[in-house]
């Protein structure tokens, strides 16, 4: 081979032949250190560098054995004990035991800048031991759901010890990492890639790629670029690849766009009048909004149908109930005379029963000669806010009501503060809705006003806080998902909160990199941000690796680039010489 | 382009005296510089024939804008790309005007140099004064680096600067002292001519005199022949021998310096000369003299002859018909009408004169009459 | 004759320049004493700088409180945190100060190089910034050079052959370029060069500044690769203003009479231009060059995001969407630095280059 | 005196009517050779051709596109059809018109370049004009100020603004001018110094007049050719600086301008999803414009000052 | 014919204008010395006089003319017009400026490229508040300085005028408040020699016939001649000699007069070129201001007449602005004690 054009597979015999694959990702890594890393990039990485003591099952969900293999609570459940597998080591050698998670733990509780990430975890623990090497007890105040779902990585303890200061400690100067998971972190370049190895010793069985690398694309037509020429395995989109890419992409050879029901609903929030706890009102919501009927009527205006075949191009399910179907035991519908369908002659009737006549210029004015204006906050780097925005101003507009579109890059300030009449809200549910429903009780209300608080947009509903209570000392699992559907029906009546779609996760990877790939929930589900690292751990190398040749050693591609550039330059120089010197003698 | 035969032959050829190649001899030139947006042509040159013996000093005077300048950079063909040259110049036999490029590039400076207007922008302002004067004698392959810096040191001295200025930037200097380098530097490479455009406009009276002395001086010195620009037609009979006046890009009069200017044959060569009064002369207390009107625009110039809408002794012919410059007296040629007709030739424009300023009302007979005995 | 007098008749400027030739040819006063008038010119346009510099701390702090959102708040990114915890964070962060005191304190430490803690990485401003500087420098240097160059040669024989169909070619080719948003460009240069389109293949990375994986020549020439495109957009969109501020100074200087006397010494036309006319012509371009630089480094913020290039203009956008007012204020007060920096240096150079001027 | 005034008089009964007339038939001519110039450079005719009609464009928008073109319900076509005889340059993710959403944004573009610009060049020259004719410590402050403003990289300043202010047109229209205003002072303040040191100045203060009547009968008429040549050319940078913010995210997102519809397109992945119809006219509008307003105030600067040299 | 006759025009009458002791000091720049550039001077303008006052380039006339017209403030000394002192508030500078007026050397540069000629006249009765028919006023002034009809240059540019036409208007200007005097700073130096006698004999027809004063600057002491009554020769901020043309410039008594005739080309005595430094207001010798340069000095002619010592050290007085002609020569008064 020339030096311009070496054959590709001298590069990747260099490498031993190792099959890489690469993930494009948006995000930045905050931090690799577990104990502060918040982003979707770095948890997602720390579940693979780092063993939880549990891990959901990719079929149902339901817990399965991780680092520890068996657990059991006491009868009140105030102290668990796990048992810690003894066939793990970590990837420098020494034996992972149960005092590398008592470790863990106890920093967490010792220590605040180590609660940053996962603290809520822990701050309900009263003691953590770990009697014998195998053996993990938890003692704690009062009884915790989440106790089979402790999603805190455990880090060798010897290693960390010598940490002095975890608020500054970010875990990426010393590589490999040791770590326990099914890959090993051995390089990071800021806001490069990070490239993990596989862990061939993997208790549960080596990964089948050797090399896994998240690779940073800001800009996500980049990400997609790089996916359709190969240069990456598999892209996500952050949140989602568009509907534009997915149909795109579709079209595409060697591509299978994977399109998973979301976990996030995409809904319209009222500000029922912001108060706190006390009962104090604050902020400026709009007080048209206080009656049922306005909000009735705003939204049955709404198309959610449309939004879904425009805004989503078909890429989400309609909305409805509060928790996404993909949480099929949660998941609720309103009945046929509950539902609010489209209907924008009942929407106007409603107003008119209201008391929002239309004026002689068409629009809606109060009692008090006020025209009906409302404000919507919108998240400035959501596209979709923004499209859904452009139909709301038009369906409304039609019912005479006037809508102002606030993007915002940062809306948590005048949430927070209640100044805002509406407002898009979304919410990624976790399998357990414990969290989602607990942010519309009384209790989520702040203290004082403009305090920031759990609540989401200040619904308090008594009827709603005592379902939740109830379905908080419900541990029948059937019964328990009766309750979360009443909730949501109650919810639902309440009309504060208008679910508009689901949407889904639309990802894409390359069929001759990856020949196949697990997705969670296994039937259908998504790849990238699992609550498990089940999709990489399990992705299988495509017998041609053609199109991986963008990841080892230098590719054609890249010499041929090379190649022109440097031919430009040469040619450039030659011509500049040559007319130096024919300029010379002739001219004046 | 040819040259158009409109004119007679030229007479300047035969009138000279003595026989050979002049040093110098320019035929019929003519400059026009391109029409550019916003801007008509301008024919800045209409036929002018010079003749320069070796050794010898003529002065060019005239208005602003007659086209002085132009006509010393086409001597060399300076001129811009949007100039066009016409007629034939002859430094030493060989015509300028269609030489190479590079048999011109070898006269330039060495077969004749230039002493530009405005010594300030002249000179290379980033660059040492020593290394511009060395600059055309490397360039000429007269002496090594070396040499040529030590040759730089002693024209400075020449000039009567101290041969450590060679270190200087032009703006270092004063005004004088510039254009004293831009003589040094005329030099540098042991031109048989030296072209100087207005080399002491801007400058003080002082020294405006210390730098003619010094030009007079290096000329007699070295049997240069030297083309001298100027407006001031005293400054130039002082200096020169022979003295040729422009208007409206052509010559009007040529003569011997000293007569010309004390006996003008030209009504605008007269007009030029009472403009600068004699001090002590009582006639021109309290009477200063001009001419009426304003010098010919370039572009417009007038029909028939181009100075008869300001001469005060000008006949109807002249409106129509255009004058070519004529025998008026020994050496001396003038482009007025009256000169032809009284083979008198000074006389009649003496005549002419006396006719003018009576016209005006003004007793002033004596400046023609009594500024005779100046040669 | 006349005794060594440096006294020069210079008129005295009549339009103050602008830039740095502010200081005007003073003209006056031996040359002995030229170097201690340098050092005072060059001490004036430190202590210029270090006011600026001040302004711009100044700016920094105060502009960014201003964008709304609760740094703390962001930083628990909507996870239920107690009133308490948010005082801590508040406390630990220097938040709960009065804000006079909080300035001093940051002034203070800004002086030691200490930009505070990102909210956002939780590491120092200051290694935020020195881990991204490099890819920022890399990919702007080499644009610089290349623009520079290309600029200063094409913009001379642009003018040397003024109104001739090459000059008018490459100036309202230069013209078109410049008017092209450069954020599109890149875009196009994606689809085109690295996704390739009908036959034009897609040789080029769509992004990032390396493979990884590579070491010594191989990751040499890999990064050069990433850099083709994202150097290729800037050149595009910068190397216009060079190119035309070189033409119109050289086309300034044609004019000039010292180039008739040059020619009229015998000099050949490109011995003219080069020797002459082109030195005095890059005289103004010089600062242009410098000013260049510090703006391009903050201009590298669109390629950076497009080209996911891992600099400094990336991390900026980041921090402001936030906002990670540390992160922010460092940046911005960088971005601002490196162009006081570079002002100063074109001022402090000039003098030397250009003998008329500072002395 | 008197004889000489008596036939001044003569005329001057219908002379100062017809004075006034005549003085608007000499702007008249002044303007006639002014364009007389203007037309010989190719690129600014080429601008000005541009200009115009891209003028007629915006100003014809709810004609040409109607209303509705950029109602998101009433659009007819499918998401990001390609260009075909009922849309000749495609459709949005929603199904508009993207050629009739481009004639819309014309309007917003040019306003906010209009207005930037309007407000740069204002600024500046009203500190550029007073800097230079009052000296003393007033000069000394504001052109310390100007300074300052002028080492802010004027993009990351433009940016950081518009994220500390509300998302509207105001904001950019704000961001725009307060970052772009220095350069203008700086060449309006050489420009009032060169002008300053012209002998007229002296000769009409040593006639009595005050500093008002300097700057306004003298100043400015000198000062307006670059004003009016400058205010082109920053209108070009406006335009391309709105774009910029809009596609960093920063514009209104409720108006349609092009970089607004960059955004979109690059918000829908229509740049990866070979959207070409949705990417390439924005972009090609606002680079068509730029240009076309750089071109003109090159023209325009080298009619006024021809020792520039601008291309023809 | 005049209102005044040319010769010894206005003798004995009180000075319209008149320079006291005036001194002006620019501060010098960043480091440099102050220069001295007026530094003691007496001159008067009687009315209807016409005062030349000449010297070498950079010797301060120019500065001198601004300080008495009020464009610069004196350091020390004043200035008195009509029997009154300057007063630097603006409001009185406007009313004195009504009644002195100012014609700069280039007559381009001192119009408006963007005001038509009837602007430019026009631009003092607007500033002044005219009452009267500008217009007639405005065709009356351009009339007086020589373009007729007026109404055929009232809207024209300047660049649309010759040079002398442009001097034409800038003086008519300057007429059109009818002022009591004219201070001119080089009126001719930039125009062709053909077309600066008209200018000159439009300035001296304007004295005859409106009783103008005027101070005229210039370095050319032809013009001098050609035009002024008195003269006041300039060295290096004072004025080495002054009095009547004809005897300044036919007999000359100060080596520095003496040399300036001297160089003129048609001079028939022998030039003598000063040599040594161009005078530099920032370092004024000691002694006699000329010594550094004074030929008489040099040549010893000073020493054996026995004053060269006094030349070194000795200051000399300020000469009185008017009176009979006086000379500040060390040399000069100690060989013809009787003169002056
Ligand atoms: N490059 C040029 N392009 C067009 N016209 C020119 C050019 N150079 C000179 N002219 C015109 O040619 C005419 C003669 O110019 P020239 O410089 O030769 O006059 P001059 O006699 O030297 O005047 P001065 O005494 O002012 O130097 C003038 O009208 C001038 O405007
Ligand atoms: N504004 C100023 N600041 C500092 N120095 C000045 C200023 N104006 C003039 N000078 C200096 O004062 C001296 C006298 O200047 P002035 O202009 O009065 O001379 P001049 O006799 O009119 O000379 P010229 O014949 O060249 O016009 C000069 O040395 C000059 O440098
Ligand atoms: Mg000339
Ligand atoms: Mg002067």
């Amino acid at each position: 081979a020339t030096p311009l054009n070496p054959a590709p597979h001298e590069a990747e015999a260099a490498d031993g032949g190792k099959k890489t694959l690469t993930v494009a990702v948006a995000q930045s890594v905050d931090s690799l250190s577990p104990f502060l890393a918040q982003t979707l990039v770095s948890t997602s990485i720390h579940r693979l560098m780092y063993d939880f003591l549990t891990n959901y099952d990719a079929k149902d969900n339901s817990t399965v054995p991780a680092m520890a293999t068996e657990w059991e609570s006491s009868d009140d459940k105030l102290t668990w004990t796990y048992t810690i597998r003894s066939d793990a080591k970590w990837s420098d050698g020494e034996k992972v035991t149960a005092e590398d998670a008592a470790w863990t733990f106890n920093t967490m509780m010792e220590d605040e800048a180590a609660a940053t990430a996962n603290g809520s975890f822990t701050s309900n623990f009263k003691k953590v031991t770990a009697p014998g090497p195998d053996k993990l007890v938890v003692e704690l105040k009062k009884p915790q759901a989440t106790m089979t779902a402790l999603d805190v990585p455990i880090v060798p303890k010897h290693v960390w010890e010598k940490v002095d200061d975890f608020s500054k400690f970010n875990n990426d100067q010393d590589f490999p990492v040791v770590g326990n998971g099914p890959f090993v972190l051995t390089e990071y370049k800021r806001d490069s890639y990070v490239k993990l190895t596989a862990n061939k010793d993997y208790w549960r069985g080596a990964p089948k790629f050797d090399e896994l690398v998240f690779r940073y694309y800001k800009d996500q037509d980049a990400a997609v670029a790089a996916l359709r020429k190969g240069e990456v395995s598999f892209a996500a989109g952050s949140p989602s690849l568009t509907p534009a890419q997915a149909n795109s992409l579709a079209k595409a050879d060697n591509i299978k766009v994977n399109e998973g029901p979301g976990r996030r609903f995409f809904a319209l929030a009222v500000n029922p009048g912001a108060r706190t706890k006390d009962g104090e009102e604050f902020g400026d919501g709009h007080p048209a909004l206080q009656d049922a009927k306005v909000r009735e009527a705003l939204f049955t205006a709404v198309d959610r149908e449309t939004i879904v075949d425009r805004v989503f191009q078909g890429n989400a399910v309609e909305g409805e109930g509060y928790i996404p179907p993909r949480f099929g035991d949660y998941f609720w519908k309103p009945s046929a005379e509950q539902k609010r369908a489209y209907d924008p002659a009942k929407a106007a009737e409603l107003l008119d029963d209201a008391g929002y006549e239309k004026n002689a210029e068409g629009k809606r004015v109060g009692k008090d000669g006020k025209p009906l204006d409302f404000r919507i906050l919108c998240h400035a780097t959501d596209p979709n806010d923004k499209a859904v925005g452009k139909y709301l101003q038009e369906w409304w507009g039609e019912l005479g009501i006037g809508l102002k579109v606030d993007c915002l890059d940062n809306v948590s300030d005048p949430w927070a503060a209640g100044e805002y009449d509406l407002a898009f809200d979304g919410w990624s549910v976790n399998p357990d809705p414990d969290f989602v429903l607990g942010i519309h009780t009384c209790a989520a209300l702040p203290n004082k006003p403009k305090e920031s608080s759990a609540t989401d947009n200040f619904i308090c509903d008594k009827e709603f806080d005592k379902l939740y209570g109830q379905q908080l000392a419900e541990y029948d699992p059937a019964k328990r998902a009766d309750l979360v559907k009443q909730m949501q029906s109650r919810l639902y009546d309440t009309g504060y909160m208008n679910v508009l779609a689901y949407p889904n996760a639309v990802e894409a990877y390359r069929t001759d990199q990856i020949k196949s790939i697990t997705t969670m929930p296994q039937a259908a589900g998504n790849i990238y941000g699992q609550d498990g690292y089940w999709s990489w751990w399990s992705a299988v190398p495509a017998d041609d690796d053609a199109g991986s040749e963008g990841s080892g050693g230098l590719s054609t591609g890249a010499m041929v680039g090379i190649g022109v550039a440097a031919v430009l330059v040469i040619g450039a120089g030659v011509l500049f010489g040559l007319r130096r010197r024919a300029t010379a003698e002739d001219r004046e | 382009m040819t040259p158009h035969d409109t004119h007679e032959e030229p007479a300047a050829a035969k009138a000279a005296p003595g026989g050979g190649t002049p040093l110098l001899e320019v035929r019929n030139l003519e400059v026009t510089y391109a029409r550019t947006p916003g801007s008509p042509a301008v024919p800045a040159v209409r036929g002018v024939d010079l003749r320069l013996e070796a050794g010898q000093k003529l002065g060019i005077a005239g208005e602003s804008g007659c086209g002085k300048s132009t006509l010393a950079l086409a001597l060399l063909r300076l001129l811009p790309s949007t100039a066009k040259l016409s007629g034939e110049i002859l430094l030493d036999g060989e015509d300028i005007r269609t030489m190479s490029w590079g048999r011109l590039r070898a006269v330039r400076w060495a077969g004749a140099s230039v002493v530009f207007q405005g010594a300030m922008h002249s000179l290379n302002a980033v660059h040492r004064i020593g290394d511009q004067i060395a600059e055309p004698i490397l360039l000429h392959g007269r002496a090594t680096p070396a040499a040529a810096r030590k040759r730089a040191g002693e024209l400075l001295e020449q000039v009567g600067l101290p041969a450590a200025r060679v270190q200087a930037y032009p703006h270092e200097l004063s005004g004088g002292q510039r254009q004293r380098v831009m003589i040094a530097m005329a030099l540098a490479c042991d031109p048989r001519l030296v072209i100087a455009d207005e080399p002491t406009t801007a400058l003080d009276v002082m020294i405006q005199a210390q730098i003619l002395r010094l030009i007079e001086g290096l000329v007699a010195d070295q049997d240069l022949g030297l083309i001298m620009i100027s407006h001031d037609l005293a400054v130039l009979s002082d200096t020169c021998d022979r003295l040729a006046v422009m208007y409206a890009g052509r010559v009007v009069e040529e003569g011997p310096a000293k007569a010309v200017h004390a006996h003008a044959a030209h009504p605008y060569g007269r007009a030029l000369s009472s403009a600068f009064p004699r001090i002590g002369d009582l006639a021109s207390r309290r009477a200063p003299r001009g001419l009426p009107g304003d010098p010919p625009d370039p572009t417009a110039v007038p029909d028939g002859c181009a100075f008869h809408p300001r001469c005060p002794v000008a006949l109807d012919v002249c409106a129509t018909e255009d004058q070519v410059l004529r025998v008026a007296g020994p050496g001396r040629r003038a482009a007025c009408v009256r000169v032809g007709d009284d083979e008198g030739g000074a006389g009649a424009g003496d005549g002419a004169a006396v006719a003018r300023e009576g016209a005006r009302g003004a007793a002033s007979e004596g400046v023609s009459e009594t500024a005779g005995s100046g040669s | 004759m006349s005794t060594d007098s440096t006294a020069a008749l210079v008129k005295s400027p009549g339009a103050a320049s602008d830039g740095p030739a502010e200081a005007g040819p003073s003209g006056r006063g031996p040359r002995s004493r030229s170097a201690a008038a340098y050092l005072r010119y060059v001490a004036g346009k430190l202590a210029g700088a270090a006011v600026s510099l001040f302004a711009v701390l100044v700016t920094s702090f105060f502009l960014f409180r201003m964008i709304p959102g609760d740094p703390v708040k962001h930083m628990t990114q909507g996870r239920p945190v107690s009133t308490e915890q948010l005082a801590a964070m508040r406390r630990e962060f220097g938040l709960d100060l009065p804000l006079w005191q909080q300035f001093t304190d940051y002034c203070a430490k800004a002086l030691t190089g200490d930009f505070g803690m990102s909210y956002q990485f939780r590491a120092p401003v200051i290694d935020k910034i020195t881990e991204a500087l490099p890819a920022t420098l890399l990919l702007t240097g080499t644009a610089f050079v290349i623009y520079t160059v290309l600029g200063i040669w094409l913009g001379a024989r642009s003018a040397w052959r003024g109104g001739k169909f090459g000059d008018r070619f490459g100036t309202a080719f230069a013209l078109t370029l410049y008017s092209v948003p450069s954020f599109w460009l890149g875009l196009l240069l994606i689809v085109t060069l690295s996704v390739g389109v009908g036959p034009i293949p897609g040789v080029f990375p769509t992004g990032g500044m390396e493979s990884g994986g590579q070491s010594g020549f191989a990751h040499v020439l890999d990064v050069a690769h990433h850099m083709v495109l994202p150097v290729l957009t800037l050149v595009a969109v910068e190397y216009a203003r060079t190119l035309l501020v070189m033409r119109s100074s050289l086309l300034d200087e044609m004019g000039s009479d010292y180039l008739t006397t040059a020619r009229a010494k015998g000099l050949r036309d490109d011995a003219v231009r080069r020797r002459h006319a082109v030195p005095n012509a890059l005289l103004p371009t010089v600062t242009l060059l410098f000013v260049n630089l510090g703006n391009t480094v903050a201009g590298a913020i669109l390629v950076e995001t497009v080209f996911s290039w891992p600099g400094l203009g990336g991390l900026f956008y980041q921090a402001l969407s936030v906002p990670d007012l540390p992160l922010v204020q460092g940046l911005f007060f960088l971005f601002a630095a490196a162009v006081i920096l570079m002002n100063t240096l074109a001022d402090v150079i000039y003098p030397l280059l250009d003998p008329r001027v500072g002395r | 005196m008197h004889e000489t005034t008596d036939g001044a008089a003569g005329q001057g009964g219908a002379a100062p009517r017809s004075a006034r007339a005549l003085a608007r038939a000499r702007r008249l001519h002044a303007l006639a050779r002014f364009w007389r110039q203007y037309r010989s450079h190719r690129g600014g005719v080429f601008g000005l051709a541009v200009l115009v009609v891209i003028a007629l464009l915006a100003l014809a928008a709810p004609l040409l596109a109607g209303e509705e073109s950029r109602s998101v319900t009433d659009a007819t076509g499918g998401a990001l059809e390609e260009p075909s005889g009922e849309f000749l340059l495609g459709t949005d993710q929603f199904g508009r018109d993207v050629l009739a959403l481009l004639l819309w944004g014309t309007r917003v573009s040019l306003m906010v370049g209009l207005l930037a610009a309007f407000l740069s060049v204002a600024i500046g020259a009203l500190v550029g004009i007073t800097a230079g004719h009052f000296k003393g410590w007033y000069a000394t402050v504001v052109m310390r100020i100007t300074d300052w403003f002028l080492v802010m990289p004027t993009l990351v300043l433009a940016i950081a603004l518009s994220t500390v202010m509300a998302r509207s047109l105001w904001t950019t229209i704000l961001a725009i001018g307060v970052t772009t205003w220095p350069t203008t002072a700086r060449l309006v303040r050489a420009q009032t110094l060169a002008v300053e040191s012209r002998p007229y100045i002296e000769r009409a203060r040593a006639l009595g007049g005050g500093h008002g009547h300097i700057m306004a009968r003298h100043v400015l008429p000198n000062v307006m050719p670059l004003v009016l040549a400058q205010t082109t050319l920053v209108i070009s940078l406006a335009i391309l600086t709105e774009a910029t913010l809009a596609f960093l995210g920063l514009g209104d997102p409720t108006v349609v301008s092009w970089g607004g519809l960059l955004q979109d397109a690059r918000e829908a992945g229509a740049v990866s999803s070979g959207n070409w119809w949705y990417i390439t006219p924005p972009g090609l509008a606002i680079a068509l414009v730029a240009l076309a307003f750089t071109l003109c105030g090159r023209a325009i600067e080298s009619v006024l000052n021809p020792k520039l040299g601008v291309s023809r | 014919m005049g209102v005044l006759a040319p010769d010894g025009a206005g003798d004995g009458a009180p000075p319209l204008l008149s320079a006291e002791q005036v001194k002006v000091v620019f501060p010098g720049r960043r480091g440099d010395r102050a220069a001295r550039a007026v530094d003691g001077v007496d001159l008067d303008v009687r009315p209807g006089e016409i005062v030349a006052l000449v010297g070498e380039s950079g010797c301060g006339k120019t500065t001198l003319a601004r300080s008495l017209l009020g464009l610069v403030t004196p350091t020390s000394g004043r200035v008195t017009f009509d029997g009154k002192p300057l007063e630097y508030a603006s409001r009185a500078l406007k009313a004195y400026r009504r009644r002195a007026q100012l014609v700069l050397q280039d007559p381009s540069g001192s119009l408006n490229p963007r005001h038509t000629v009837y602007e430019a006249v026009a631009e003092g009765l607007r500033i002044h508040g005219y009452a009267g028919d500008e217009q007639e006023a405005v065709a009356g002034a351009l009339s007086r300085a020589g373009l007729r009809p007026p109404e055929r240059f009232f809207l024209r540019h300047p660049h649309e005028l010759s040079g002398g036409q442009r001097q034409r208007v800038v003086i008519a200007g300057a007429l059109v408040l009818e002022p009591e005097l004219i201070v001119a700073d080089e009126p001719v130096a930039s125009l062709d020699a053909s077309v600066r006698g008209e200018i000159l004999a439009l300035l001296l027809r304007l004295r005859d016939e409106l009783g103008l004063s005027a101070l005229i600057v210039t370095h050319d002491l032809g013009l001098a001649w050609n035009i002024a009554d008195r003269v006041a020769v300039m060295y290096l901020g004072r004025i080495v000699e002054t009095g009547e043309v004809e005897q300044v410039l036919t007999a000359p008594r100060h080596p520095y007069t003496r040399a300036l005739l001297s160089v003129l080309p048609e001079s028939e005595t022998e030039p003598v070129i000063l040599t040594g430094e161009p005078p530099d207001p920032s370092r004024v010798p000691s002694g006699c201001r000329f010594h550094a340069r004074c030929p008489v000095l040099a040549s010893g002619e000073a020493e054996r007449a026995g004053v060269a010592d006094a030349c070194r050290t000795r200051e000399l007085p300020v000469l009185a602005g008017s009176g009979p002609a006086a000379v500040a020569c060390h040399w000069a008064e100690a060989v013809e004690p009787a003169a002056g």
